[in-house]
């Protein structure tokens, strides 16, 4: 009880001393001398696409995208790896939502959505993110309608389409380096074109991943946990 | 002049309600008396999320937080809480503090 | 001239390290029932290594120059070299090594984890010569720590609980006195920078430093170096450790451990803050009160020891402070009677150890009050544990006389009569300690029953015991009667003291 | 008062009130919801702060949109760390939050 | 290849670790001799790639990278400067270490205990590839993904154990990770709202005095503490690096803690040396003590031998943090020493700790059971493994000649310069601390027990052991060529607060 209080405690003066200090340090804030919109704005016809964000996310900053697809990855991987062995899978799993005519209606439309929104990424707001995340939230959809579309596991072509994405997203990153120029700088006239492949694949993999994470999460019972594994 | 002065005071006045809203539900999610309610109550977080975003002339963050931070988030967060609830022994009427089932 | 090369050999001090370095590692990887090439291995290097400190002496004799440095970290020099002074104590620890691995094999026949021991033995040889040949304060600490470690496992070798509880104690002790340590050198070196040991000491000018910082670190160096030394009152750790099996004890007490830190001591005053500063600053007056004092306690807690080894423990404890007493002594007969008295009390303490330890191989005994009649049992170790404990009390002509002697020569000349009557005292306990020793050797009979005899065929002993107790005994008394001879141990000590004072 | 500043206030706001949920709750679902409403009050500050009344940046919007893409790994990684562990040791807090 | 610049090197130290995380996850399924060759493949690339890297900064300078040909404050750079290409090559190093003990124990794997977790290998991969990309960016945001890469496939790494304690350790790890670099990414926010720009050495030009960027710099600060385990926040880190495998406990405590400690160096002393003040230096010393003296002490009653271990990182850390004090606010001269002495320090412990953890992880394995208790007699068995935890203890105590003992020889030497007496006395109380509990390994070790029984492990983990507890010693005698490569170049060197 004591414990209790203390961390109560503890946790209320923290937070609310970064609330207060957060909340003073924005009221007397000064101008920033840089301003990156300009340079962006500046170097938009060289990005090989014309919609601003997606210049940033996979060009100007392409490294950072790099490194989250890598982060997507570490967790599908520890998702693969503690998913529960084929015994300790639940048998066929019931629905508990009762939609299945209202998935079966809207999932074509979910992937229309996602075709538009990767193929408007290169303009208009939208691109392999979202486009991959509609994707997914249409196959956990199924998923949740007992429909078992896809199930990404521990089969080749499940971890290829897995990294399919990173992979074309390093064999570019790699071909530039051999190419004598610095990492993931396309060359002006095919910027557009290998923007739209890593985002194509870009987005098969996320949506694969993203409905990994949800599908592999463990489902054993307690009960039925099997013996501990050794403790290290 | 005047006419767009309005609809500035109008759209900010909008803006105001929606961060109180904002905190308000967000507030709702975090110390909701069951955690079923809490994650809905996300979810209904990440969709006035978007919304902002709307606002803060962010479309692309309003369309993936619209998608992921409530969607799919939501859903797994649901499923979490479904499959932990379902299997938990202890009677789940409180189950914020339902750590350690008895056995 | 030279009568040999006029070279500046780097490789040299190298070679003395690696000489028990290499040899160390190989034989921790040795599997433990590859006796012959660990004996080979053992002795081998124990030749090799007296081979080239002898021909080193001989260099520096003549004036040459051995020296190794390379930066170590940024400030401060790794420095390995030949003075005059390290030759001292390398002699000292190569020719003493040599009979002590003898022993040890004859010793550890059939006992288990020999590699282990023997490996780490000839690691504690390694240190000692870097020890010895450390060119400046932070080299001298790093192999100081390294002896600490590798004497470790020594202490505890054989790992009952009793022995495991002494290495705590032990550990205690030495990794505190080497955190004093660290910080006084530190300190100096704050002060001073990274300097190399000196003849005259590396103090150009004290008068421009901070006196009392001066003094502050020379007082955290002492109390380091004391540790080891068993200055008391930080000598709590020398008679516990006697748990250790007795080549191991002929080590720590005769030659590597407590000679370490009397060396240490030597190294500060002379060829640190160099005998003439370490006067001006009044720190040798309080250190010569400290070794009288030791000097006496030791005597008196040796008195009071019924068991043989700690009766020599203690007798150490007081024996290796008549080094710090003679460093303490201003002017150069005392100095000379400190550093000879470093070797002797090595040849000296190192036989009577040799001697505790045939008896309690031969005739499982020891206590003192089992010893009645052994003289007639073991006639060759008794003789040789009389001459020793003869040259402890400082009967002429053996080497005990000697440095007490000179000692006493320099009492007189740094005007501290009052050591004079130290000298006497610790004598007559002396005496009375070892005496009635040497009474139950020769004139008592047999009473009871040796506790746990062996039988070795025609001789008393195992020969690979008894020859290096002859040995050391021999010199012993060669020290003391052929003290006058060319490389002699009181002739090198009176070379060492040529160029230790500048007048 | 720009309507930027407004929801970085706002974000500021959330970043406060869901931590002290985070260091306080004991059940770690509720903890990854405190977590990821933590991330939306942050991603308000960074992108509200930085357009401040002077039109869109699509640095700190790009930057955001990578956030929420880590953010949701991180939460599924968590979920799936505690549906195990939950399967292991039928609890969902920490060892040391339980009473 | 004709002789490639530096500056041409470096992404392919993201990109070769990235692209074998990919391989690794596309041959997870296959074991044996292919795993095998295909990672000592990597392993191998890596470390030359590293060599390569080290070399050349070494010889020629700092190199810099504009990735996507886009420079710096549009685009993000990498940069190697000294500090950056010797964490480089350490991580190939120890990584190339921890790698090697796992083909040993995937080559020896007759029973299904030692065989390695499924998918370790492509979280190795991430993980390494986290680390470099930390080690080389130029951007305040990269390092905030770099963080959260690093931080999930760490995490990851500990829950492949698959026990209880694993999972449970995992999730508070997890936790106090995504706090941490929420409070970072926060900072970040206000450092973007107060400049406009995330490139680090246009930040170094501009970052000024004033509340924001000192709340943003504290943020950051308070969460790459969480990160590196700064006492008190140190809670998540025993059980952790106790319960994770060996070779991931040598990862974790050798290198991940690193790089959190590494962007609070950076922050500190190469961006915002105008914003930090000797005061939040003093108060992040006092931690950082308090590191030293209660992981030492929870080290001296820990009765499993990990976690004892574990606990051992928590108070070496703390070392790291003494760095602060003795060089904010004070004069040039303690600042370089200090600055040597924390950087040979945060080196040395790589080595000594991930030896010394593959040595325990041995011994453990010879002793069937993880108490520090169960070791008594082994001795005997294992001198091999013995020797290497003691070499790797040797550096730890900071005794003679080991990095470790140089680098608090320099951290001494810092504090004598600058007159703060305080900290001597820390360092020498965790040297002592830390005397006491590798002791108390050996003094159980030593002990002649005729009952207990151990079973033999393959040679190669004692090579590994000792290879880098050999490092760690050697560093003690040639500390002097890769500091002066390491602290090129650094600010802080020239007196930069």
């Amino acid at each position: 009880m004591r414990r209790r209080v203390a961390r109560h405690a503890v946790a209320g003066v923290a937070s609310v001393a970064v609330g207060i200090a957060l909340w003073q340090a924005i009221g007397v804030r000064s101008i920033p001398t840089v301003s990156l919109p300009a340079l962006v704005r500046e170097a938009m016809p060289a990005s090989g696409v014309s919609h601003d964000i997606t210049a940033v996310l996979l060009n100007f900053r392409s490294y950072d995208t790099l490194l989250e697809i890598a982060v997507l990855l570490a967790a599908a991987v520890v998702a693969l790896a503690l998913r529960d062995t084929p015994r300790e899978r639940m048998p066929a799993s019931q629905p508990y939502l009762i939609l299945d005519t209202f998935v079966w209606r809207i999932t074509p439309l979910l992937v229309l959505v996602a075709a538009y929104l990767l193929w408007a990424g290169s303009t208009r707001p939208g691109g392999a993110f979202q486009a991959g995340s509609v994707l997914a939230g249409a196959a956990v959809l199924l998923r949740l309608s007992g429909l078992a579309v896809l199930s990404v596991d521990d089969r080749l072509a499940s971890r290829v389409v897995v990294v399919f994405g990173l992979s074309v997203f390093l064999l570019v990153a790699a071909g530039t380096l051999l190419a004598g120029q610095p990492l993931l700088a396309y060359p002006p006239a095919w910027a557009g074109a290998l923007i739209l492949m890593i985002e194509a694949a870009l987005t098969l993999s996320i949506a694969v991943v993203l409905f990994s994470l949800f599908d592999n999460a463990p489902q054993s019972r307690p009960a039925a946990a099997p013996a501990q594994r050794g403790e290290a | 002049m005047d006419g767009e002065a309005n609809g500035m005071t109008i759209s900010l006045a909008f803006d105001w309600v929606l961060g109180v809203v904002l905190v308000a539900t967000a507030a709702g999610a975090l110390f909701s008396k069951t955690l079923f309610r809490g994650v809905v109550l996300f979810v209904v977080f990440g969709l006035l999320m978007a919304l902002a975003w709307v606002r803060l002339q962010a479309p692309d963050l309003a369309l993936a937080e619209a998608a992921i931070g409530a969607g799919l988030t939501g859903a797994l967060l649901l499923d979490a809480i479904g499959h932990l609830k379902s299997r938990s022994v202890t009677p789940s009427h409180n189950d914020d503090d339902a750590v350690k089932g008895s056995t | 001239m030279s009568p040999i090369p006029e070279i500046s050999g780097w490789w040299l001090p190298l070679a003395v390290l690696g000489t028990s370095l290499v040899p160390a590692l190989l034989i921790m990887l040795l599997a433990e029932h590859r006796q012959g090439v660990r004996t080979v291995l053992n002795l081998g290097a124990a030749v090799v290594k007296l081979a080239l400190v002898a021909y080193m002496t001989w260099g520096v004799a003549f004036g040459n120059n051995y020296e190794l440095r390379f930066g170590m970290m940024p400030g401060v020099d790794f420095v390995l070299r030949a003075d005059a002074m390290s030759m001292l104590f390398a002699g000292l620890s190569a020719a003493l090594w040599l009979f002590t691995t003898i022993y040890a094999i004859g010793y550890l026949e059939g006992a288990p984890n020999r590699s282990r021991f023997f490996g780490f033995f000839s690691l504690c040889v390694a240190s000692t010569m870097g020890i010895a040949l450390a060119g400046n304060l932070v080299t001298f600490l790093v192999f100081y720590e390294l002896l600490t470690l590798s004497t470790y496992p020594l202490v505890v070798h054989r790992g009952t609980p009793k022995s495991l509880n002494a290495g705590r104690t032990y550990l205690r002790y030495t990794i505190g006195g080497g955190a004093v340590l660290l910080v006084g050198v530190a300190l100096f070196t704050s002060l001073v920078g990274d300097v190399s040991f000196a003849d005259t000491g590396a103090l150009v000018s004290e008068a421009s430093y901070d006196a009392t910082l001066l003094r502050v670190a020379f007082w955290l160096l002492i109390a380091g170096l004391g540790v080891k030394a068993a200055l008391v009152p930080l000598h709590g750790w020398l008679p516990i450790a006697m748990v250790a099996p007795a080549p191991v004890s002929a080590l720590l007490h005769a030659v590597a451990v407590v000679k370490a830190g009397a060396f240490g001591i030597v190294r500060v005053v002379y060829n640190v803050y160099g005998v003439e500063t370490a006067q001006a600053l009044g720190v040798l007056f309080p250190l010569a009160v400290l070794a009288s004092i030791t000097i006496l306690w030791g005597s008196v807690r040796a008195l009071f020891q019924t068991e043989i080894k700690k009766r020599l423990a203690y007798s150490t404890i007081s024996q290796v402070s008549y080094i710090a007493l003679g460093i303490a002594l201003f002017g150069p007969w005392g100095s000379i009677g400190g550093l000879a008295h470093l070797l002797h009390q090595g040849l000296m303490k190192i036989t009577l150890f040799f001697c505790a330890g045939n008896y309690a191989e031969t005739l499982g005994v020891h206590d003192i009050a089992e010893l009645d009649g052994a003289g007639r049992r073991m006639p060759v170790t008794s003789a040789a544990f009389t001459i020793g404990a003869f040259g402890m009390i400082g009967v002429p002509p053996l080497a005990g006389f000697v440095s007490k002697w000179y000692l006493g020569l320099g009492a007189l000349e740094s005007g501290m009569p009052w050591v004079l009557g130290v000298l006497v005292l610790s004598s007559l306990l002396n005496a009375a300690y070892f005496l009635p020793i040497v009474h139950r050797l020769w004139f008592r009979p047999q009473t009871a029953p040796w506790p746990d005899e062996h039988s070795f065929g025609t001789g008393e002993t195992n020969r690979w015991l008894l020859i290096p107790t002859i040995a050391t005994a021999v010199f012993t008394v060669g020290a003391g009667v052929f003290a006058n001879m060319p490389y002699s141990p009181l002739r090198w000590a009176m070379l060492v003291v040529a160029r230790v004072y500048t007048q | 008062m720009n309507a930027d500043r407004l929801y970085a206030y706002v974000g500021v706001v959330l970043f406060a009130m869901a931590m002290y949920a985070f260091l306080t709750h004991t059940h770690l679902l509720r903890r990854l919801l405190a977590f990821n409403v933590m991330g939306g009050g942050t991603f308000l500050i960074l992108v509200g702060l930085a357009q401040d009344g002077r039109g869109p940046d699509p640095v700190p919007q790009a930057l955001v949109l990578t956030g929420i893409v880590v953010a949701v790994s991180a939460t599924a990684l968590a979920i799936i760390l505690l549906r195990r562990w939950f399967a292991l040791s039928r609890s969902t807090a920490l060892p040391e939050d339980q009473s | 290849m004709t002789a490639v610049s530096a500056g041409q090197l470096l992404p392919w130290l993201l990109v070769a670790p990235l692209a074998w995380a990919v391989i690794a996850v596309l041959i997870e399924s296959r074991r044996g001799a292919l795993t095998i060759a295909v990672h000592a493949i990597g392993v191998l690339l890596h470390v030359a790639l590293g060599v390569a890297l080290y070399t050349s900064v070494a010889r020629s300078g700092p190199a810099a990278h504009a990735l996507g040909g886009w420079s710096a404050p549009l685009g993000i750079g990498l940069r190697a400067d000294g500090l950056a290409v010797t964490l480089v090559l350490l991580t190939a190093v120890v990584s190339a270490a921890c790698a090697v003990y796992v083909m040993t124990t995937e080559r020896a794997a007759h029973d299904a205990d030692a065989e390695t977790p499924r998918y370790f290998w492509p979280l190795f991969w991430l993980l390494v590839t986290s680390l470099n990309g930390i080690w080389l960016a130029g951007d305040l945001f990269n390092l905030y993904v770099g963080l959260e890469l690093l931080g999930l496939s760490a995490v990851g790494l500990v829950a492949l154990g698959g026990s209880e304690t694993a999972l449970s350790s995992a999730l508070r790890y997890l936790m106090a990770a995504l706090l941490g670099s929420l409070a970072y990414l926060l900072g970040v926010a206000l450092i973007y709202a107060a400049y406009g720009t995330l490139a680090l050495p246009e930040l170094a030009e501009l970052i000024a005095r004033e509340p924001l960027t000192q709340l943003a710099i504290a943020l950051m600060t308070i969460g790459l503490c969480l990160k590196t385990a700064l006492f008190p926040l140190h809670g998540w880190l025993p059980p952790a690096h106790g319960v994770a495998l060996t070779p991931v406990s040598a990862l974790l405590s050798a290198l991940v803690v690193k790089g959190s400690f590494y962007i609070l160096f950076r922050l500190w002393f190469d961006v915002a040396p105008e914003a930090v003040t000797p005061l939040a230096a003093q108060g992040l010393g006092v931690l950082g003590a308090g590191a030293v003296l209660w992981g030492g002490w929870q080290a001296l009653r820990e009765p499993k031998l990990k976690m004892l271990v574990a606990h051992s990182t928590v108070a070496q850390l703390g070392y790291l943090f003494l760095f602060f004090p003795l060089a904010v606010g004070t004069g040039v001269s303690a600042a370089a020493l200090a600055t040597q002495g924390m950087l040979l320090h945060l080196v040395a412990h790589a080595f000594a700790k991930s030896a010394m953890f593959l040595a325990s992880g041995t011994l453990i394995a010879a002793a069937g059971r993880g108490g520090v208790a169960d070791l008594a007699g082994i001795g005997r068995h294992m001198p091999m493994s013995l020797f290497a935890f003691g070499l790797a203890g040797v550096s730890l105590m900071g005794l003679p000649p080991s990095g470790g003992f140089n680098a608090k020889w320099l951290l001494l030497q810092s504090a004598l310069a600058s007159g703060q007496w305080f900290w001597l006395c820390v360092l020498l109380s965790g040297g002592l601390l830390t005397a006491g509990y590798v002791f108390r390994v050996f003094r159980e070790s030593f002990v002649e027990s005729k009952d207990s029984q151990f079973t033999p492990t393959p040679r190669g983990y004692d090579w590994v052991a000792l290879t880098l507890a050999a490092m760690a010693i050697a560093l003690g005698l040639a500390s002097q060529a890769p500091l002066s490569t390491m602290t090129s170049g650094l600010r802080v060197m020239a007196g930069g607060t």
